[in-house]
């Protein structure tokens, strides 16, 4: 297959215009298509694997100094919940929750509302962020 | 006097639309502008590029129907034959970005920003610092389902070769796939300038309506009990990896694919900005006052380019047919590989987190929890669809870097 | 030693004075560039754009007051013979941009933002997300008052033709009486950039003198009678209609006129972006940051181009007077129209409105409603005299884009 | 007057300078003047037709859904009234109020502040708006 | 297609390392990048500064790793080569902006700013917004410790001239012992471009370690008792004194030393913003918005130039050397002026705020307040020495001007 | 000594290479570095005259009106303690105190805190501003 591989490149490039405009017969349409599809799953899965790696020496070094706070992981995990949601472009108009668990934030503007006598769906809330 | 008056009135648009004999393209033009705020104002098709993308149309439009005896456009806000002098090696204002500063219109010089490919960039730096990879690092596999997703991408790729257009056409069609404005947007300029506009608009406008697309596809696709599957939950990520995701990706990627560093670098930039927790500063600009600015600049500008003729073509309609099979690839794609997990991993990942690698974020998770619910009320998947969501950013940021690779100048 | 020290001494600016033929020339500038800090920061002149083009009058001038043999300015942050060589099309450097960037001083590359005409747009883009046409949807014969508020332009054309200034300088300084100082910087870059500092100042200065120089204008054109109409109450706008007004605005008036595209075009789009509700990320960034920025840029780079002798002429005392009768006889079209209007109607409509079609937005139809409250205390015109007052926003733009139709080159 | 004009167009083209600058007789003058002030008119006046007609519809169409909320319009004018107070660029450093009453936003300034315990003078409120 | 694929991979950055001559130095380069990302993440030596810089080298140099046949980078984000062109006076592109705004990557791009010097004096402008210059005010004697506290930077000059550094290059070495960052590097880009990267990384790097590097100076230079002296409260200054401040500075600094004007310029007009009361939009934008987007650009910017080899070789250890040198002898020179005022005051003054005037602000005078509690816990310096340190900031603008003066083109 | 420096800067010029570097000898190494901090030191040495100066007239000025204003002056000199910290770049993650007196500013997030019943570390407070 390389070798007719290489003599259709070759006539390709020939058919290459003068502004670098190209067209592709099927042949190389196909195989341009599969390639890029490769190449885009070869990428991820470098990455994929490099990632694990990563994350089991940071898994290891973590394990030593923690023991209890592997109990209070799981409760933790509705926060990333929210994290996880950035504001959309087209959700400019709501409040941004940085870090914050929405139950958190939905009890500070139930609070505040409150505490000012004024209907919650009145007031603006631009941002509610934990410090951490 | 009436003379004059007379004169001044020959010289309007309104007498445009007959003395210019594209003065009907402009005409309707202007009505697809209206359509496209239609969309993007009732509708929220993404409106923050939508409405720039339709006033830039509008303005692109109304200003160019009045046209000199000798052809020329004198108080058109964009100016085509401006870009084509800029982009024709023959023309003595060949990559004369001075000649456009000093000549063009408004618009023009808007536009030098998209033409240098900054701003697409600037606004992967603001999703960047907006993203939260978190999810995908305590389950790097969701990778593997963010490249599946991309098959949209070379499908209608494929596609378009074969119903005519050329490789770069073809390439800057299939990008739609990828469900990424500013990536469409960045290939698209740099392979085929001359189809950004439908390009873009087909880009944001399928994106709105993921929530639309993808269930049909998703309920064909997989069976009541695959869609039932819980989840186990995400292992918790340090702040140091949060941190190190984007460097380790950037120096990988990049590698790898030398012609992603302008997309992936500024994505994991505005990441870092955001993880380090030493630059809120930066993190802040860069996904508020700057993205906004730019978001302004680019919608205004992408619009712009529908003035006339080019967007009245029959291409027009074979590049959104193009573009609805690319999502619709794409999902299928997240979806078959999403099976094959299911399979692999004995019914522990739930197929329906793979459609949501078309990236569109986060409206492609959203929906994966949706459906995910719908099967199975105490089903909570969106954590772990955002992994596959955040992955097909940088699974289409990559697509088009081979894309670019491959047929770019 | 001591040589060298001497040497630095004979460099510096002081000695400038001495020896620079222009040097006393800029020592007064200097002065004028503190008089306009007072008015600014004291005086509370638009301290916005006022103390900005104090700072750039005084950067400018301080900074070119030494001069080398050959009369270069090494030090300088603004050369105006770099801008004369671009607009000279016998030079080398004629419309080359780069050259300016390449060689000028700091204010020299700010400038750009002002030679390119995108500065005073995008502050028009600002003013558009900031302004509610609600008051002029609501009561559309407001529009005339806009239009009648524009006689001063007119007038002081006229008159300024009439001593001696060319058309170009004449459409300038006219546009003074539109109380729109984007407006005015635009229209004075493209026909009569040598009188670009002092036609600002001008314009900025009366825009914060209105509540000196209106009312005894309006006391003398209207009865007591007159002033004490109370007006009905408007009907309430929809948001519906808010959003259409943008758009068929843009519509109409560019494909009247097309020169007005960038005013109109930028003025409109900014306002579309308040009313659509979904894009108020875009609408915060252009009246905030965005606008910000540019008003800081602006300001300075406006300010610099009084550098040196230009300002000193007996002209600017003229360009002086004549803003002033522009002021003055755009109140006195606006308020013999809204005279007009009240017989017109059987006195429903209080002629006090008119004068706030001078824009100056919202100064002018403060003093609408304080002079009618004096007249009547339960005398409520504040809302009714906004029509107008935006209107006149309109007005002089469309003025502007017949005077640059009209004169430019 | 018209074949007149047309040759003073002709004769004004002709002083023109190299550089685009003209200087006009006084007949010019007048002409333009006039001609510019009316084209004003001409502009705002078709912008005044094509709104009253645009107005017509909408009131048209919003008259079937509406009895009762035409009583409600009076009152709800005062608000207008603070939202067409544009903040002019020298009123940087006050409170934007977004849409939103003034006398609601005073109220909200006085809870806060009474509910702080801090004098209202001491406060900065950057902007008050109403969640629509 | 193995065959494609195979080419891919060989035109991979990996690939590159073998192929690229200069490859093992962008590798070595990556490492230095991590490294400034972990002195900016976990030292936190200035991140908004650090962080970009680290990011800029490492995007310019895993771009550049893949190289063709014919030497050119086609996927670099910043071309050295381009610039070097841009340098040379006999290259076609000498001075030619168009030409890197048409071929370079979103590196080059943003580095125009850095080259045209509006970067550093945007950032000047908003630490003038930021800076209060009051204790500067009410004791104008500070402004000597400020002047003596630029010794390090004609010290290191002076070395780096004998250890073979040109003129240029030393100026710009010199100037690091400013202790301020925007400064250096617009000093390094107007007389020595090339060492850009390791004089922006030692100057941000020693301006975070000055709490460890002037404290054993402070204590070798100064007696226990001269640290213990209690200094008499500095009386009020008036709202128009602070407001006279920036523009009496600006014309009588600009008049003496016109060079100057740039960085003296911005610093005083973002200073005058912050001060007049009726600007706070714009003091507000320059210090925030504004800032930001600045400093990440310039950040990036610059860290791009330590693309490759510049950086690793022996003169950056030298740079490094001559760095803390000039760090701590303006300290010293600031410390021994202290004693003489001291001296001559009588014990009044304590000589410890003399090392607060290299800058470095507010760190420097933070240190200041420490030592002198210290050794007197009831002493409290900290207003005292923010005179000097402000002051400071003004010193090594001036010392920036002289040299640029004397060595700039 | 000024014939010889002359020379000097004549050779020196010399030296001067193509593209404007210039190497320096020992000598005029010597003289440009004590000529740079000797200009630094004139420089703000005559700015010191003139602040002086503009300070007697400043303080002539306020010393008519002002005589109980001057028994306050040390009691307000704590404020200016805190408004002389401009906030440093690095610095960004912390509130912002404008010309607010830090005492004042913690009670405010106190008094924030205890209201809406949050532990102060999990609140954001972007900026206090006194209103003058
Ligand atoms: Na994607
Ligand atoms: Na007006
Ligand atoms: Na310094």
């Amino acid at each position: 297959m390389s070798f007719a591989l290489a003599e259709e490149v070759v006539s390709e490039v020939a058919e290459q215009a003068a502004d670098g405009r190209m067209k592709l017969d099927v042949g190389n349409n196909l195989l341009y298509a599969i390639l890029g599809y490769l190449v885009v799953f070869i990428g991820l899965a470098v990455l994929m694997l490099v990632i694990i790696i990563v994350g089991r020496i940071m898994v290891a070094k973590m394990k030593k100094p923690a023991a209890a706070p592997e109990a209070a992981a799981p409760a933790a995990v509705p926060a990333p919940a929210a994290k996880a949601l950035p504001a959309a472009p087209g959700a400019a108009g709501e409040v941004k929750i940085y870090d914050t668990d929405p139950r958190d934030a939905a009890m500070i503007m139930a609070i505040v509302a409150d505490k000012l006598q004024k209907p919650l769906n009145e007031l603006r809330f631009v941002s509610i962020k934990e410090v951490k | 006097m009436l003379d004059s008056l007379w004169q001044l009135v020959s010289e309007s648009g309104f007498a445009g639309f007959f003395s210019n004999p594209d003065g009907w393209r402009n005409l309707v033009m202007i009505a697809v502008a209206c359509v496209l705020l239609y969309l993007g104002i009732k509708k929220q098709y993404e409106p923050l590029l939508m409405v720039g993308i339709a006033v830039g149309c509008l303005l692109a439009n109304v200003s160019s129907v009045f046209m000199t005896a000798d052809g020329s456009l004198p108080d058109a806000l964009y100016h085509q034959s401006l870009w084509d002098d800029f982009l024709n090696s023959a023309s003595p204002y060949y990559h004369d970005y001075g000649h456009i500063l000093a000549t063009g219109g408004l618009i023009d010089i808007l536009y030098i920003g998209v033409k240098a490919g900054i701003y697409p960039c600037l606004i992967f730096m603001g999703i960047g610092a907006m993203t939260d990879f978190g999810p995908l690092i305590s389950n790097p596999k969701s990778l593997l389902l963010g490249a599946a997703a991309q098959f949209g991408v070379f499908f209608a790729f494929f596609g378009a070769n074969l119903l005519g257009f050329d490789a770069q056409q073809s390439a800057s069609i299939g990008i739609i796939g990828g469900a990424d404005g500013p990536t469409a947007i960045l290939t698209t300029t740099k392979l085929a300038p001359e189809l950004l506009g439908p390009i873009a608009v087909a880009a944001y406008s399928y994106m709105a309506l993921i929530p639309m697309i993808q269930p049909p596809i998703m309920k064909a696709l997989t069976t009541e009990k695959e869609r039932s599957v819980k989840m186990e939950q995400l292992r918790e990520v340090s702040k140091t990896e949060k941190i190190l995701f984007p460097i380790v990706v950037t120096i990988f990627v990049v590698l790898l694919l030398p012609s992603t560093a302008p997309l992936i670098g500024c994505l994991m930039f505005g990441n870092l900005l955001k993880e380090t927790g030493v630059t809120e500063r930066l993190s802040d600009v860069a996904q508020n006052a700057l993205m906004n600015i730019v978001t302004l600049f680019l919608g205004i500008s992408v619009g712009a380019t529908m003035v006339g003729s080019r967007f009245l073509q029959f291409d027009t309609i074979k590049i959104v047919v193009l573009g609805l099979i690319a999502f619709a690839f794409s999902t299928i794609g997240g979806l078959l590989v999403g099976k094959l997990m299911y399979k692999l991993s004995g019914g522990k990942i739930n197929p329906l987190i793979g459609s949501a690698g078309v990236s569109a974020v986060p409206m492609a998770a959203r929906v994966s929890q949706r459906e995910g619910q719908k099967a199975n009320p105490s089903n909570f998947l969106l954590m772990h669809a955002m992994g596959p969501n955040v992955a097909g950013v940088i699974g289409s940021a990559i697509a088009a870097g081979f894309l670019i690779k491959m047929f770019g100048g």
